[in-house]
């Protein structure tokens, strides 16, 4: 079992730029593919398969032509005046990822993954959801490539996101509930490894964040890293200077946080800093699984897992859906003991004043994920003071939360 | 050699292909799961597997998720599978391997873990979610605990990577039946048998037990063909749900009735009259 | 009473660039400024107001500043390969305004408007909304402008659109239930113009639409232009053209189809097609003013008018809240009567089923406003033919309307 | 000079301020309205408005909002207001004006309507919605007609732009009290005032009038300091829905109750009983 005091150090910066993951997908301690054998020649497959579309040019020209023609990329880099008069501090900057077809991030990644499997020659397209932004990504990219999609979705989800069902059936997605356990997202990974398990020739397995086994970790990061790679082109546009003095970010699965900080890793000047849902609050309820979950197993890699001291998997709770897992990608467990990311948390209540400032202050109606990021701003931005420069990442648009926005008002 | 060992190496000189038996520990309920044991010993097991629940089983079919599940409703721990365990060994020397999940296993700390398995008569381990590349975590406390580690191969895997398994594997090596999860139905007989051949040629150190959707004798016989025994599970507990889902047994029928299931598994016909 | 018969004829192609309005804000016999004297002076000084900043380089730069980096411009022009499979027709491009901040073109006007009221030293800003998608576009620029905002929405359309409502509460704007009459958009818009009448000094009123007195219609045009411009500049780059065959867009005031036709007037050779709501059949309840209604006026221009023949204002029908209005920008009438513009319509019904063939053909689920734009399209396609190019605009997403979308799949 | 003029003329010969009464045809009911108008006609108007029912006045508060959807519920057509205009004539010479907006005169036809009310004995028309700018529309079939075409003026009326009023109205100028919508509360009176001596030196060619928000005796006199009378709308509109809505009342006692609200209006005190 890793253990925090054993774990690497962060690499001496005046030499060495960050290689996370190894070639066998550790990241420190963390990361592998702990997974049914049958899935061993499966990831082999994809990990190959990734390799060559790496290297190919006209892969990345489709997949960054889509970006731009469907996805509608780069997302701006919007300067918040009253937002940094409102904190009264460093300037703030919010990185659009809100403005992203489906309305969050995750479509950056979807892309990527449903290019790849064409390549691969796979028809089939599964996928897990939680509040259905990943299921919607995904239904969204089947539909444009013509290709069959089912979408994991814990029955409990269904319930509580019924309009992202009605948007995932609408482009002709099948949801299929996910009956088992705490009929979550947890549950409906589950659900999809066991499909893929059961089909592992023609299905390619789309994950939603830069979870699972390895490469998925890493090719999720990657897909996404187009955030930051933006941001540092528009923050130079505006200031003058590629890095800001602070970076935010909501951690669930931590793709968003990846996207963001990954092109900012090496320059160690940039304060990283992941949000994570403290749900009722760290001693009650919550999915803060850097802050209070430990070393584990779960979904084909090793990182921090809520979990209780029998090593059962811990239910998550968070007003947001897309937070509200007790699992974490392995680079963040990496970057927690390396000290590269500074990991904090926010309650609902704190998400919920997130989203009433960004929402009054600059006419953003965050996600209530994007919302946790709002957090410890205004401590940043004083910390940091007026001559400095945060940038947050705005992973999504808080349309698929209004009702629950509403309720707790 | 390993106690397993010995045990398949017994099988297989007298011709006859080795019985394992899979069921989860706290299943049906705690208390019975040793007289379970004892209820398959009697039947004809050769060895046993017993399950230790998890809350996220990911290689699992329905009736396994559902002894999971059923098992963790009553608090059971991993150090219940420790005195299940020791409590069968007073009076049985069948052997007897742990089959989980990797991260209760980590949570209870590798080494420990180990050391109090085989103290309380385990054989082996079997950790699904663990093949050879993650492995380096166990190996060496397995090994120095004397406990067999077990490892798969899959319709899909290469001829080498068959092979590396037998190298890295103990005690036998699992080849699952199907491309599927436990109790999956199986796939055409044809392309499960060249699959069982292929194997039966590159498995040269261990011998090789076939696993998954084998739910009848004739299954098993027919799949023992080129193989040294088989598994049977999601059958099984099929079997013992049917038996405590029913009210109107006493718990002296559905132990006889699970001896029963075990022996004509084994035999195809019904034991004699207990 | 203008008389389509006597009306202008399109002017001679070789001679006269389009130039509607005339200084008085008649488009033909359309338009003008049918208002109390108290809004004379006050629309007196927003044209004069408009004129100087229309003039000012720094007025189109924090103009074009804002859409770029908080609407997120240029939107996509997205090539829609399966729809023009499906059609098995023409090749056809989505102009993706679905991606604007807050989801619809709508914004950029209300962008425009706000910077011109705050040129203009107003500081409470007044709208009109039906559907609310033009009340949330304005609660939005109010927030991030910091203007105080008033939202005038039906009662009943508050009930049937009660997320919108959030929204704009969310970020600050007092949503008014518009009491009277019909209770739906039209009464909204005469709330909001009494508002006006007792608030002249204060107050600015941004229109959502190419209607109501000079120089709303113009100048609303006007902050849309940018979608046709936009898209001339992107199909040619993409086809080495800029002009296609045809441009579609759906009308309800008219401000998507204004935005996108207006820089493609002048070529003659481009069919311009707006779709109007057809509702329940044009023998039913339908919105279709330009096919069935008769010039008149309403909200202060000359304009085709759903009415009956004692000229009372008739109760529009749309599934689409956003088309459900009575009136028509007098441009519109206009360029109906020159034949310069092809009007055809849509049944709820064929919208429905345009909502069906883009989110599962291209992975975008339209407004149901949108969806009417394709309508006409297998017919148009195939009149054209695979050598040629039709562009729709995407006017918004669908994300607003799933609650009825589902009740009607 | 027309019969309005006339009559505002000898208004002011007489040194009293004209008083004109607005009311909605077909409010409370089609059958009441020309008995309203001969009880204001009775109690002292000097002319009289009578609006024409549409179903988005703009300009309109909430009374004048509501006898027009009252009228409306009934029916009320056009037709119906040059036959009250006709019914009224019968027994009265006072001057009658049609208020109301475009566009149902537009769907009759202008040319149509002016004949029409012409001959119905119409005097005048006042249309809110129709502000010089888009008058040319109008003014022709008016003048063929002989009816006047009153415009208005508000506070936020430029000089020039008053002039401009007085040079195309004929009837007179009417004199929008207050930026606001009819039945508005009147601003402070300062401005009021200066605004009204203001245009009382601007508009020469024609009488002005006042109105907008004016519900008493007091209020009328006041503002007609520097007018040459004043125009009651949404307060007459108010006593009528109050007399209406009170089903303890006979249609007598309602008819002396408008009638002796007209003529405390005009004079302050209560008509003897009639
Ligand atoms: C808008 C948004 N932000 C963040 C997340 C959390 O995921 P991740 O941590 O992978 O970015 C989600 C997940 O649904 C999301 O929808
Ligand atoms: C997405 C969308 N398209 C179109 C319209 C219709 O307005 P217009 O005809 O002014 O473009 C609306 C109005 O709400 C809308 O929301």
């Amino acid at each position: 079992m890793p253990d925090a005091s054993t774990a690497p150090t962060v690499a001496s910066e005046s030499e060495t730029r960050y290689s996370a993951p190894d070639a066998t997908g550790h990241f420190g301690p963390y990361g592998g593919a702990f997974v049914p054998e049958i899935l061993v020649p499966v990831l082999e497959e994809l990990r190959e398969a990734y390799a060559e579309a790496q290297a190919d040019p006209a892969f990345d020209a489709e997949y960054r032509t889509l970006l731009r023609e469907y996805v509608g990329r780069p997302t701006p880099l919007s300067f918040c005046d009253r937002l940094t008069g409102y904190y009264g501090g460093a300037k703030i900057y919010a990185k659009r990822e809100d403005l992203c077809h489906t309305g969050a991030h995750k479509i950056n990644n979807t892309i990527g993954q449903i290019l790849l499997a064409r390549r691969m020659g796979k028809t089939r397209i599964i996928a897990e959801t939680g509040a259905g932004q990943h299921g919607v990504a995904t239904a969204t990219v089947c539909a444009k490539f013509g290709m069959d999609c089912i979408v994991f979705m814990g029955e409990e989800d269904m319930e509580r996101q019924r309009l992202n069902v009605e948007r995932m059936e609408l482009m002709g997605a099948e949801v299929r509930p996910a009956l088992s356990g705490s009929r979550t997202l947890k549950d409906a990974t589950n659900e999809a490894i066991r499909d893929w398990v059961s089909n592992p020739d023609d299905t390619f397995y789309i994950i939603g964040s830069v979870v699972g086994p390895h490469p998925y970790p890493m090719m999720v990061r990657n897909f996404h890293r187009v955030i930051g790679d933006e941001t540092r082109a528009q923050l130079h546009e505006h200031e003058g200077r590629e890095t800001p003095d602070a970076v935010v970010a909501c951690v669930g699965g931590g793709s968003n946080a990846m996207g963001i900080f990954y092109p900012y890793i090496d320059d160690e000047a940039v304060r990283l800093v992941g949000v994570e849902a403290a749900g009722e609050g760290l001693n009650g309820r919550h999915a803060a699984t850097l802050s209070k979950g430990t070393p584990g197993v779960l979904h084909g890699a090793m990182s921090y897992l809520l979990q209780d001291t029998g090593g059962q998997v811990e239910i998550a709770h968070s007003i947001s859906a897309g937070l509200d897992y007790p699992g974490i990608g392995p680079e963040h467990s990496h970057l927690k003991d390396t000290g590269r990311v500074e990991y904090v948390s926010a309650t609902d209540t704190e998400a919920m004043d997130g989203v009433r400032v960004l929402s009054e202050q600059e006419g953003i109606i965050p996600a209530l994920e994007t919302a946790h990021a709002m957090a410890p701003m205004q401590r940043l931005a004083r910390e940091i003071g007026p001559d400095g420069i945060i940038v947050f990442n705005c992973s999504g648009r808080g349309d698929k939360d209004m009702q629950t926005i509403a309720k707790h008002r | 050699m390993s106690r397993l060992s010995d045990t398949l190496a017994a099988c297989r000189a007298q011709g006859t292909p080795a019985m394992g038996l899979f069921t989860t520990n706290g299943f049906p309920h705690p208390d019975a799961t040793v007289p379970v044991l004892h209820a398959i010993d009697d039947g004809g097991a050769d060895f046993i597997e017993l399950g230790m629940p998890f809350s996220d089983p990911l290689a699992e079919g329905l009736p396994i998720q559902r002894s999971s599940a059923r098992a963790l409703s009553h608090g059971v721990q991993m150090d219940d599978a420790f005195g299940t365990v020791a409590a069968f060994r007073d009076d049985s020397d069948t052997p007897v391997l742990l089959m989980g999940y990797i991260n209760p296993v980590l949570q209870y700390g590798i080494e420990r873990f180990c050391t109090k398995a085989a103290n309380a008569g385990v054989d082996g381990l079997i950790l699904p979610d663990v093949p050879p590349e993650e492995a380096k975590l166990l190996t060496q406390h397995a090994q120095t605990a004397g406990l067999d580690l077990v490892f798969l191969i899959a319709p899909n895997s290469s001829d080498a990577r068959i092979q590396r398994v037998d190298e890295l594997a103990t005690g036998f090596v699992y080849a699952v039946s199907v491309t599927g999860l436990t109790g999956s139905r199986l796939d055409g007989r044809g392309a499960v048998q060249s699959y069982l051949k292929r194997a039966r040629g590159l498995v040269t150190q261990n011998p090789l037990l076939v696993g998954f959707g084998i739910a009848t004798h004739e299954d098993a016989q027919e799949l023992s063909q080129h193989t040294d025994g088989f598994i049977v599970g999601s059958a099984l507990i099929k079997e013992i749900e049917a038996c405590w889902d029913d009210d109107t047994l006493s718990d002296d029928e559905r132990y006889t009735r699970i001896r029963q299931f075990a022996y004509t598994l084994k035999h195809g016909d019904a034991v004699a009259a207990a």
